[in-house]
C-alpha cells in the first residue's frame, strides 16, 4: 500500500511538470494552430542560460534570465521565421519547428560539452518525510507553480479579449485582421509566453528529483514525453494539459511498478492511443467538424 | 473620405491585378463596385483594408487615403482603428468559435464597453438568428446564416467605413433585399460603404455612386442611376434575360458531349 | 574505359628478415586502427582511451618500435553511430593491421561480420563476454558478468548480503546490462538469492519509481549495470526513501562528476567493481602514465587513459609474438593473439590470457568506493582478487 | 454619364502551358537513362566506403519515397516509419534465418522470398494500423503513429527469438538471388580489373530495388491511385462524392508506405549485416529515424518522388560524405567537448534545410528542380502538385 | 442508359435540437431539372448531404430507382450514377484542372498501386484523359486543362467542380448553387450549360440556387423548403405565385 501511495505521489509530482510543458504546446497551438516541435529546444536553451549565468547572478537571478531568454528566443523564432512564412499552413510551420529544434538542440548540447549541470539548487534532493511517504520538494514546488500558472491561463483564455483574439486569428488570419486583431502581436505574445513556460519547466526538469540528471539531451527527451500529455488532453485545451500531464505522470509511475519499467514509456503512448481511438481530438480538445 | 489614386496591385512577382484605379467615396456615401469574375474587386478592397499582404499581394504604385491619411502601407489593425472595417469575400467566419464569440472578436477593435453592448444589441436586432444561435459553432451555420454573422461581426466595432465583398453571395432573394435595406440603414446612421457586388440590381438600388471594374481598370463610373441605364451594365450585370440567354447560348456555342457510356 | 579502383591489399611475400606482412604493415610502419567516439555520447571516454593509445604509441616508438617498425595510429570518429562506423570501416580497414580501439557496443555489433571476414583483430571498448564468440575480439580486462560475480562475493564477504536475500538488479538493456545480469544470476544461483531484475534503457535517468518498487520488495542490495546519471538517481532515491541499502555497480557506472551532483551525499553506499585502474591509481605504472598524460594533454583525464595505454601494451605483446613467428599478416596476428597467455600491463589490468576461446582473459577485479578526497574520485577498498564463484563461471561462448 | 466606357477589356488572361512537349519528354527520359548509366558504372571507380555510403542513401531514398506518398500525396502525417523499418528488417531476418538455430527462430526461406515476405508483412501491419489512423487527423495522427515506434521497440526487445534481442542481435542471411550471393561468398568476379565483392554486388542490388521502388511510385502517383490520395488529402467529402472510399484509400496509402519502409528495413539489415533492436528510442529504428525520413520528405518537397531521393541524398548522404571526407582530408581535427563534427554539421545542415524550404520554397527542392528543368522546355506554374 | 427517378421520402434530419429537415418528401422525375429552393438555413444543403450520404437521415429514406441511397455508404453513390458539385468548390487547388476532373473517373476506372505503378492502365488512362478533356471543353474550360485550380478565377473553378461531377458520367447530377458569385451574364451562361447538359445527355439535375432568374428559367419543377419543411412543390410558375413562398422566400419585391 505504501508502495502504491508513494508511486501515486511520484506520478502526480512529475505530472505537474508534464502539465506545464503541455501548456506550452497548448498556448502556441491555440494561437497559431502550429504544433511547436521546438518546445524541447526552448527548454534546453532556457536551462543553458541558467547554467551560464548562475555563477555571477546566483540561482534566482539566473533563473529569471533563463526564463526570459527562453521567452525571447521563442519570440525571435516567431518574429524572424514563422511570421515570415505567412503563406505556409500550420502543418508546414510545425515541420519548420522540427528543423529548428534540431539546430537549437544540437548547438546547446554542443555548448554544454561535457558538463551536465543540475539546476534545482534550492530544493533538489532534500525530501520531506510524512508517515511512510517521501515527498520530493521539486514535486511540491512544481505542483504549486503549475497550479498557479495553469489557473491563470485558463482564466485568460476563457475571459480575456486576448483569449478570443488568439483563437480568432489562429483560425482565420485575414478575417481576424479585418476585425482589427493584430495577429502578429497575438502570436508573438503566445510564443513569448510559451517560451517562458519552457524556461520555468526546465528549472524543475534538470533536477535530481525530477529527472535524476542535469541539463543534457535527456532534458529534451522529457519535453518530448510531454507530447502525449498535450495530445491526449487535447491540443487546444488548458484543462486538457493538466489532465494529460497528470495522466502521463501516473501512467508512467504505475506501469513501471505493476507491468514493467521498460514498458512504462510505451504505456504512456498506449494510454494515449486508447484515448485517441475513443476521442480523436483528445479528452478535452475541440472536435474537428466540417460541413460542405 | 476614402480616395484611391492610380492604384496598382500585383500578386507575387507576375500577376498584376489592378492597373491604376481611381475611386472616391464621399463621407457617408455608398459606392457600388461591379465587375465580372477576376476583375479585381476583391483586390481593391484588400488594398484598402491592408490585407493584401496576406495574399502575397502588394501595392506597386498609387495611394489609398482615408480622411486625408495615407493607409496603403498601414497594417490592417491600424486601419480598423481608424474606422475602416471589411467583410471578406466568402464570409470567413471563425468556424470553430461560437456565434457569440465571433461577435466578440468583431468588437475587439472597439475599446469602449458601452459601445460594444450597443453594437451587439443592434446586430441582434438586424439578425435575430444570431441571437438564437449564440452558442452554436459558426462553422455549422448555413451559408446564409454565416453571411449574416460576417456582417454582424463587422458592425461590432462601429465602423465609419464598411467594406462589403459580395455580401449577397448565396443569400435568398428576401435576405438580399433585407441586406440592401440594412446597408441603407447603416448608411443612414452615418457609415460610408463600399459595396462590391455581382448582384447589380441590389447594388445599384442601394448605392449612390457606382463603378465598373474590368480587368483591373475602372471601365465605367457614374451615379448609380446613370450606370443602371448604361447598355453594357444592362447586358452584363442586370441581365435583360431573354436576349442575354440566347446570346449566352451562342457564346456557349451549342457544345455537345457524347452520351454516357454507362 | 577501365576501372581506376586498386585491387585488394592482401598479404604480400616475406620481407628481408623473412617476416611476412599484410594489410597495414610496411617495411617501416605498422598501422593500427582507432575507431573512436570524439563527438557522440561517449566522447569523454573515447578521448581518454585514444589519448592512452597515443601515449603508448609514443612510448613504444621511442623504445624502437615493434619488429623494427614504427607504430602509427589511423583514427576515425564515428560519433557512436553505427551507420557512420559501417561506412568508415571499409575506408580504414585496408590501411590497418588491426584495431587498437573499437568503441561502443552498437559499433562492435555492426562490424562483427566485417571483422570475421577481414580477420582483423580488434580491441573493443566494451566488456561483454557475449562478444567473445568472435575470435578476433580482444577484450582487455575482465567482462561485466565476472565483475558482478566478484562484486557480489565482496558484498557477502563484508556481510552486506546473506544467502537467501532478495537483491535488485537494474540494468541497461543491451550487451552491457544483459551481460552484467548474467553474472548476478550466476551468483544468485549459487547463493540462493532472489534477483529482482529491472530492465531500463540508456536514456532513462529518473529511476525513482524503480527504487520505490524495490523498496516494496524488501531488497538488501541494489546492483547497477547502468550509466553514471542513473547511478546518481538510484543513490539519491535510495537515501531519500530511507532504504539505504548497499549499491554495487560495474565499472562504467561511476563518473567523478557524480561527486558534484545533488546525489553526492548519497554515494557512500556505492561499490564499484572494475578490472582496469582509475587514472589516479596508486601504482607505479599508473602514476607514470598520469605524469606523461599531464605533460602532453590539457583536457581533464579519466579512466580511459590508463585503459587505452593498457590496450596498447597488450597489442605490443601480441605484435612482438607475431614478429617472433615471422608473420605480421592478419592471420599471423590472430594466431599470435591466441598464443598470448599472459600479457602484462604492470597491473593497469590483471595479466591476460587470450588462449581460451570464449573465456574472459582475466577474472580479477578491484573494488572501489567513491571518495571526494581521492584524485579521480575513488579509493580502493579491495585490491585485485578473483572470487571462487567467478573461477568456475562459464562465459556464454566459453568452450 | 460622367465617364465613358473605356476600351473593351480583354478576358482575364490565364496561363495555359502545354503539359509537356514531345521534345521535353525525350530530353527528360534521356537524362534519367544517363543518370542510371552513371550510377551503374560507379562501382568501377568508387572505393568500397563510398559505395557503402551510396547504399545508405538508397535505403533513405526507398523509405522516403514511401513516406512522401503517405504524407505528401495522401496527407497522412506519420512518424511511424522507423517502426516499419524494424518490421521489414525483422521480417527478412526471421524468414530467411536458418530453421535449426536453437537461440533464434527462423524459417529458412530463400532470401528473395524472404524479402518479398518482409515487405508484405510490413504492408499488412500498416494496414492493421489503418483503422486507428483513419479516425485521426493531422498532428494527432502524427503523434499517435509515434506510439508504434515505442511499442515496436518494446516488442522487438522482448521478442528475442525473433530479433536476437538487444544484447547480441542476430545476423541476417546474406542476400542471394538464384544462387548468386550478394556477399563476399560465391564466385570471384572481376570486371575491368575491379573485383566485385560485397560492396559492389550490394550496390547493384540496392540500385535495382531503388529504381523499381521509384518507378512504381511514380507510376502510381500519376495514376488513379495517386489522384484518389490527393483527393483524400484535399477534401474528404469531395473524394467520397467522386466514389473514393476514403477509409480504403488511407489504408492503402498506409500499406504502401509501410511496404516501402519494410523494404528499406530489409536493406538496412543487409547493409548493417546485423539485426538488432535498439535498446532506447534513439538508434537504427528509433524516433530520430522517423524524423530523419520526415526531413527527407520535407526537404525534397512533400509528395515529390524524385524529391524524396534528393532529400535522402542530403539527410542520409551528407553525414556519411562528411565523415569520409574528414578522414580523407583530416578535417575536423578538433576533439573534445564542443567540437564541430561531421554528424553535427549534417544536423545543422538538415535542420536549416527544413527551415529554409518551409520559409522560401514550400514545394521543396523538387519545386526548384521543376522550375529549372521546365525553363526552356515548357513553363509550368510552380505551385503545381508534384508527382 | 436507364434513367431512374430520385425519391426523397419523409426525410427528417436533426442536429441536437435543430431540425434541419422535417419530414421532407419530393421526387425528381427522370430527365428533368429539379430545383430545391428556400431561405438560408432552410435545409437545402442538408438535404443534398442526406441524398449523397454525407449525413445520415434521422428517419425517412431516399430512393434512386430501386436503390435505397440512405443505406449505401457515401462513396458508393458515384458508382450508381450520382454526381455532385459543391456549394463552395471542393477542389484540390494545387492540382491541375485535368487532374481534378480525372478524379471523377475514379469509379469508371480500375487500378491499384501495382497496376498503376507498372503502368498497366496507361492505355485506359489515355482514353479517360481524352474523355475528361472533352467534358472540360464542353464546360468551356478546355483551354486551361493544365493550369492549377488555384490560379483560376472563381467562376472557372466552379466549372471545374461541375466538370468533375460530370466526369462520373452521372444519371443524376446534384448542383449546390452553381451560379453563386456570378454576374448576370455568367449566370445566363451557366443556365445555358445546364440546359445543354440535359439536352445532350438526358440526365436528371437536382439543383439548389438562390438566383431566381436561373431557377425559373430552366427548372422543370421546384420544391421549396422553409425551416426544414416542404412548403411548396410544383412548376416554376406555380411556385412563383405561391403566397407562402413569397412570404418565406421571395419577399414582396421582384427577385433579381
Ligand atoms: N492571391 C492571389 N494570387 C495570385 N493572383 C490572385 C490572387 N488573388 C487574386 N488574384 C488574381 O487577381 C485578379 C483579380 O482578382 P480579384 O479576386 O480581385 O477579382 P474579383 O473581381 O474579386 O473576382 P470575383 O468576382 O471572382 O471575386 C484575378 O485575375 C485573380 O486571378
Ligand atoms: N453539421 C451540422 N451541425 C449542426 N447544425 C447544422 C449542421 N449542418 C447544418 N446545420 C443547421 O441546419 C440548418 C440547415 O442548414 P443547411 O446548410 O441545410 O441550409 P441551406 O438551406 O443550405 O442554407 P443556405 O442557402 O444558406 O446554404 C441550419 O440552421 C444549419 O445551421
Ligand atoms: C562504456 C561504454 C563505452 C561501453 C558500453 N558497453 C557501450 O555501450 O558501448
Ligand atoms: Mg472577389
Ligand atoms: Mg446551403
Amino acid at each position: 500500500m505504501n508502495t502504491f501511495l508513494q508511486l501515486v505521489v511520484n506520478g502526480l509530482g512529475k505530472g505537474a511538470v508534464f502539465a506545464l510543458l503541455a501548456l506550452g504546446f497548448v498556448v502556441i497551438f491555440k494561437a497559431t494552430e502550429v504544433v511547436n516541435f521546438a518546445h524541447g529546444s526552448l527548454v534546453l536553451f532556457g536551462g543553458y542560460l541558467v547554467v551560464v549565468t548562475r555563477e555571477s547572478l546566483g540561482w534566482v537571478g539566473a533563473s529569471l534570465v533563463g526564463i526570459l531568454s527562453a521567452a525571447l528566443l521563442a519570440l525571435a523564432v516567431e518574429r524572424l521565421l514563422l511570421a515570415r512564412a505567412r503563406s505556409a499552413d500550420a502543418n508546414s510551420l510545425a515541420l519548420l519547428t522540427i528543423g529548428l529544434d534540431v539546430i537549437i538542440t544540437e548547438e546547446v548540447v554542443r555548448r554544454l560539452g561535457v558538463t551536465l549541470p543540475f539546476l534545482g539548487e534550492a530544493w533538489d534532493a532534500q525530501p520531506i518525510q510524512i508517515g511512510g511517504i517521501t515527498l520530493f520538494r521539486t514535486h511540491l514546488v512544481a505542483l504549486a507553480v503549475s497550479a498557479v500558472l495553469i489557473t491563470a491561463f485558463f482564466l485568460a483564455f476563457r475571459y480575456s479579449d486576448w483569449g478570443v483574439a488568439m483563437r480568432a486569428q489562429a483560425e482565420n488570419r485575414e478575417a481576424a485582421a479585418l476585425m482589427g486583431i493584430r495577429s502578429s502581436r497575438v502570436t508573438a505574445t503566445a510564443w513569448l509566453v510559451a517560451g517562458a513556460l519552457a524556461g520555468v519547466a526546465v528549472l524543475f526538469i534538470a533536477t535530481q528529483d525530477f529527472s535524476g540528471a542535469g541539463l543534457s539531451r535527456g532534458t529534451h527527451s522529457i519535453a518530448l514525453a510531454a507530447f502525449p500529455a498535450a495530445i491526449l488532453g487535447g491540443l487546444d485545451s488548458t484543462a486538457g494539459a493538466v489532465v494529460g500531464g497528470l495522466v502521463v505522470g501516473l501512467a508512467e509511475a504505475l506501469s513501471a511498478q505493476y507491468i514493467s519499467f521498460d514498458f512504462s514509456k510505451s504505456a504512456v503512448f498506449l494510454v494515449m492511443l486508447v484515448v485517441l481511438a475513443l476521442r480523436p481530438s483528445g479528452l478535452f480538445g475541440t472536435r474537428e467538424s466540417t460541413r460542405v | 473620405m476614402l480616395s484611391v489614386r492610380n492604384l496598382q496591385v500585383r500578386y507575387g512577382r507576375s500577376v498584376a491585378a489592378l492597373h491604376g484605379v481611381d475611386i472616391d467615396v464621399p463621407a457617408d456615401g455608398v459606392l457600388a463596385v461591379l465587375g465580372s469574375n477576376g476583375a479585381g474587386k476583391s483586390t481593391l478592397l484588400r488594398a484598402v483594408s491592408g490585407t493584401l499582404r496576406l495574399h502575397r499581394g502588394s501595392v506597386v504604385a498609387g495611394s489609398v487615403e482615408f480622411d486625408g491619411r495615407r493607409i496603403d502601407r498601414a497594417d490592417p489593425a491600424a486601419i480598423v482603428r481608424l474606422g475602416v472595417v471589411g467583410v471578406p469575400e466568402g464570409r470567413q467566419v471563425f468556424a470553430r468559435m461560437t456565434v457569440e464569440e465571433n461577435l466578440r472578436a468583431g468588437g475587439i477593435g472597439a475599446r469602449d464597453a458601452t459601445r460594444r453592448a450597443a453594437a451587439r444589441a443592434r446586430v441582434h436586432e438586424l439578425f435575430p438568428v444570431l441571437a438564437e444561435r449564440a452558442k452554436q459553432r459558426a462553422g455549422l451555420l448555413s451559408g446564409g446564416e454565416q453571411q449574416m454573422l460576417a456582417i454582424g461581426r463587422a458592425l461590432m466595432s462601429g465602423p465609419r467605413l464598411l467594406l462589403l465583398d459580395e455580401p449577397s453571395l448565396g443569400l435568398a432573394p428576401k435576405v438580399v433585399a433585407r441586406i440592401g435595406e440594412i446597408i441603407r440603414e447603416i448608411h443612414a446612421q452615418g457609415t460610408a460603404v463600399v459595396l462590391v457586388e455581382q448582384n447589380a440590381v441590389m447594388a445599384l438600388r442601394v448605392a449612390e455612386h457606382a463603378a465598373v471594374l474590368e480587368v483591373g481598370r475602372v471601365a465605367l463610373r457614374g451615379t448609380a442611376a446613370e450606370l443602371a441605364a448604361s447598355d453594357d451594365v444592362q447586358r452584363l450585370y442586370l441581365g435583360g434575360h431573354a436576349e442575354s440567354w440566347s446570346e449566352a447560348h451562342w457564346r456557349h456555342g451549342g457544345r455537345t458531349l457524347a452520351r454516357w457510356e454507362r | 574505359a577501365c576501372g581506376t579502383k586498386g585491387g585488394g591489399s592482401g598479404s604480400s611475400g616475406p620481407d628481408a628478415e623473412g617476416v611476412r606482412t599484410g594489410s597495414g604493415v610496411t617495411a617501416t610502419d605498422i598501422t593500427l586502427g582507432v575507431m573512436t567516439d570524439k563527438t557522440g555520447v561517449f566522447k569523454n571516454l573515447g578521448l581518454g582511451i585514444t589519448q592512452g593509445n597515443e601515449l603508448w604509441a609514443k612510448d613504444i616508438n621511442a623504445a624502437g618500435g615493434v619488429c623494427g617498425r614504427q607504430v602509427r595510429l589511423e583514427t576515425v570518429d564515428h560519433g557512436y553511430k553505427a551507420d557512420t562506423a559501417k561506412t568508415l570501416y571499409p575506408q580504414i580497414e585496408p590501411k590497418v593491421a588491426g584495431f587498437v580501439q573499437m568503441l561502443g557496443s552498437p559499433v562492435v555489433a555492426a562490424l562483427k561480420q566485417n571483422l570475421l571476414s577481414d580477420k582483423a583483430v580488434a580491441a573493443p571498448a566494451s566488456w561483454s563476454s557475449e562478444l567473445l564468440d568472435n575470435p578476433y575480439v580482444m577484450i582487455v580486462g575482465t567482462t561485466y558478468d565476472v565483475e558482478m560475480i566478484d562484486g557480489l562475493s565482496y558484498l557477502q564477504e563484508k556481510n552486506l548480503i546473506a544467502d537467501g536475500d532478495t537483491i535488485g538488479h537494474i540494468y541497461i538493456d543491451g550487451e552491457y546490462g544483459q551481460n552484467g545480469l548474467r553474472g548476478s544470476k550466476h551468483y544468485a544461483g549459487k547463493h540462493n538469492l532472489t534477483v529482482k531484475e529491472v530492465k531500463i534503457t540508456s536514456t532513462d535517468t529518473d529511476l525513482t519509481n524503480i527504487v520505490t518498487g524495490l523498496k516494496g520488495d524488501g531488497v538488501k542490495a541494489i546492483l547497477l549495470t547502468t550509466s553514471p546519471p542513473q547511478t546518481g538517481s538510484v543513490a539519491a532515491v535510495n537515501k531519500a526513501l530511507g532504504l539505504n541499502v548497499p549499491l554495487l555497480g560495474n565499472n562504467p557506472v561511476f563518473d567523478p562528476a557524480l561527486l558534484k551532483s545533488p546525489a553526492a551525499s548519497a554515494l557512500d553506499k556505492l561499490h564499484i567493481v572494475a578490472s582496469s585502474v582509475p587514472f589516479s591509481a596508486d601504482l607505479p605504472k599508473a602514476k607514470d602514465v598520469a605524469a606523461k598524460y599531464k605533460a602532453a594533454y590539457r583536457e581533464p583525464a579519466n579512466g580511459g587513459v590508463p585503459y587505452g595505454y593498457a590496450v596498447g601494451e597488450v597489442w605490443g605483446t601480441v605484435l612482438k609474438k607475431a614478429c617472433e613467428n615471422k608473420d605480421l599478416t592478419r592471420d599471423g596476428i590472430a594466431k599470435a593473439l591466441k598464443e598470448t597467455t599472459s600479457a602484462g600491463t604492470e597491473n593497469l589490468v590483471a595479466a591476460l590470457d587470450f588462449s581460451k576461446p570464449g573465456a574472459p582473459a582475466t577474472r580479477q577485479v578491484y573494488v572501489a568506493q567513491p571518495d571526494p578526497g581521492a584524485e579521480g574520485g575513488v579509493r580502493y577498498v579491495k585490491p585485485l582478487f578473483e572470487a571462487a564463484e567467478a573461477r568456475d563461471y562459464v562465459a556464454p561462448h566459453q568452450k | 454619364m460622367s465617364d465613358v466606357v473605356a476600351e473593351k477589356a480583354a478576358p482575364p488572361k490565364i496561363p495555359s502551358p502545354a503539359r509537356e512537349t514531345g521534345r521535353g519528354r525525350w530530353v527528360r527520359r534521356l537524362a534519367w537513362v544517363a543518370l542510371l548509366l552513371v550510377l551503374a558504372a560507379l562501382p568501377l571507380y568508387l572505393e568500397a566506403a563510398w559505395l557503402k555510403a551510396g547504399q545508405y542513401v538508397m535505403i533513405g531514398g526507398v523509405g522516403a519515397i514511401g513516406l512522401t506518398m503517405l504524407v505528401g500525396q495522401a496527407g497522412q502525417l506519420s512518424l511511424a516509419h522507423a517502426f516499419f523499418l524494424l518490421v521489414g528488417a525483422t521480417g527478412y531476418t526471421v524468414l530467411s534465418g536458418p530453421a535449426d538455430d536453437e537461440r533464434v527462430f527462423g524459417l529458412g526461406l530463400d532470401p528473395g522470398l524472404a524479402l518479398v515476405g518482409a515487405v508484405l508483412t510490413a504492408a499488412l501491419l500498416g494496414l492493421a494500423f489503418a483503422p486507428v489512423a483513419g479516425r485521426l487527423r493531422g498532428i494527432y495522427l502524427g503523434v499517435a503513429s509515434l506510439s508504434l515506434v515505442f511499442l515496436g521497440l518494446y516488442l522487438g526487445q522482448s521478442a528475442e527469438a525473433l530479433t536476437g534481442g538487444t544484447s547480441t542481435g542476430r545476423t541476417p542471411a546474406a542476400f542471394e538471388l538464384f544462387g548468386f550471393p550478394f556477399s563476399n561468398g560465391g564466385p570471384e568476379i572481376e570486371l575491368l580489373g575491379v573485383p566485385f565483392r560485397q560492396a559492389e554486388r550490394t550496390w547493384y542490388l540496392f540500385l535495382v530495388l531503388t529504381a523499381v521502388a521509384f518507378l512504381l511510385a511514380r507510376g502510381a502517383v500519376r495514376g488513379r491511385v495517386g489522384r484518389s490520395w490527393r483527393a483524400v488529402r484535399d477534401n474528404e467529402a469531395a473524394a467520397t462524392a467522386m466514389g473514393v472510399d476514403v477509409t480504403r484509400a488511407k489504408a492503402g496509402a498506409f500499406a504502401v508506405s509501410s511496404a516501402y519502409a519494410g523494404l528499406a528495413g530489409v536493406m538496412t539489415a543487409l547493409w548493417f549485416d546485423i539485426l538488432k533492436p535498439d535498446e532506447s528510442e534513439y538508434g537504427t529504428y528509433g524516433i530520430n529515424v522517423s524524423i530523419a525520413f520526415l526531413a527527407m520528405v520535407i526537404i525534397g518537397g512533400l509528395g515529390s518522388i524524385p524529391g524524396a531521393l534528393v532529400g535522402a541524398l542530403i539527410v542520409h548522404g551528407l553525414p556519411q560524405a562528411l565523415a569520409l571526407y574528414s578522414a580523407d582530408l583530416g578535417l575536423f581535427g578538433e576533439t573534445g567537448g564542443s567540437a564541430l563534427t561531421p554528424a553535427l554539421i549534417s544536423s545543422f545542415v538538415y535542420g536549416a534545410a527544413i527551415v529554409l524550404v518551409v520559409l522560401f520554397e514550400p514545394g521543396g527542392l523538387a519545386a526548384i528542380g521543376r522550375r529549372i528543368t521546365s525553363r526552356g522546355l515548357s513553363r509550368k506554374p510552380p505551385e503545381e502538385d508534384p508527382s | 442508359m436507364s434513367l431512374a427517378p430520385l425519391r426523397v421520402e419523409n426525410v427528417t434530419l436533426t442536429f441536437g435540437g435543430i431540425r434541419a429537415l422535417d419530414d421532407v418528401s419530393f421526387t425528381v422525375a427522370p430527365g428533368t431539372v429539379h430545383a430545391l429552393i428556400g431561405p438560408n438555413g432552410a435545409g437545402k444543403s442538408s438535404c443534398f448531404n442526406v441524398i449523397s450520404g454525407v449525413y445520415r437521415a434521422t428517419s425517412g429514406r431516399v430512393l434512386f430507382g430501386d436503390t435505397e441511397l440512405t443505406r449505401l455508404r457515401a462513396h458508393k453513390l458515384a458508382k450508381i450514377g450520382v454526381g455532385r458539385a459543391f456549394q463552395n468548390t471542393a477542389l484540390s487547388t494545387r492540382s491541375t484542372v485535368l487532374d481534378n476532373v480525372m478524379l471523377g473517373r475514379h469509379v469508371l476506372t480500375r487500378g491499384g498501386f501495382l497496376t498503376d505503378g507498372l503502368r498497366l492502365t496507361a492505355r485506359e488512362e489515355r482514353r479517360h484523359l481524352a474523355r475528361a478533356a472533352e467534358i472540360c471543353a464542353f464546360l468551356g474550360i478546355g483551354d486551361v486543362l493544365h493550369v492549377p485550380v488555384a490560379a483560376l478565377p472563381y467562376g472557372a473553378a466552379k466549372r471545374v467542380d461541375i466538370a468533375r461531377a460530370l466526369a462520373v458520367e452521372p444519371t443524376l447530377l446534384l448542383l449546390d448553387e452553381p451560379a453563386a458569385g456570378m454576374n448576370a451574364a455568367e449566370t445566363a451562361e451557366m443556365a445555358a450549360t445546364i440546359g445543354d447538359l440535359r439536352a445532350a445527355l438526358g440526365i436528371s439535375v437536382l439543383l439548389v440556387e438562390h438566383d431566381m432568374s436561373l431557377v425559373m428559367g430552366i427548372a422543370d419543377r421546384v420544391t421549396v423548403l422553409d425551416f426544414g419543411k416542404r412548403i411548396a412543390d410544383g412548376s416554376p410558375a406555380e411556385v412563383r405565385s405561391d403566397p407562402d413562398v413569397i412570404r418565406a422566400y421571395l419577399g414582396a419585391e421582384e427577385p433579381a
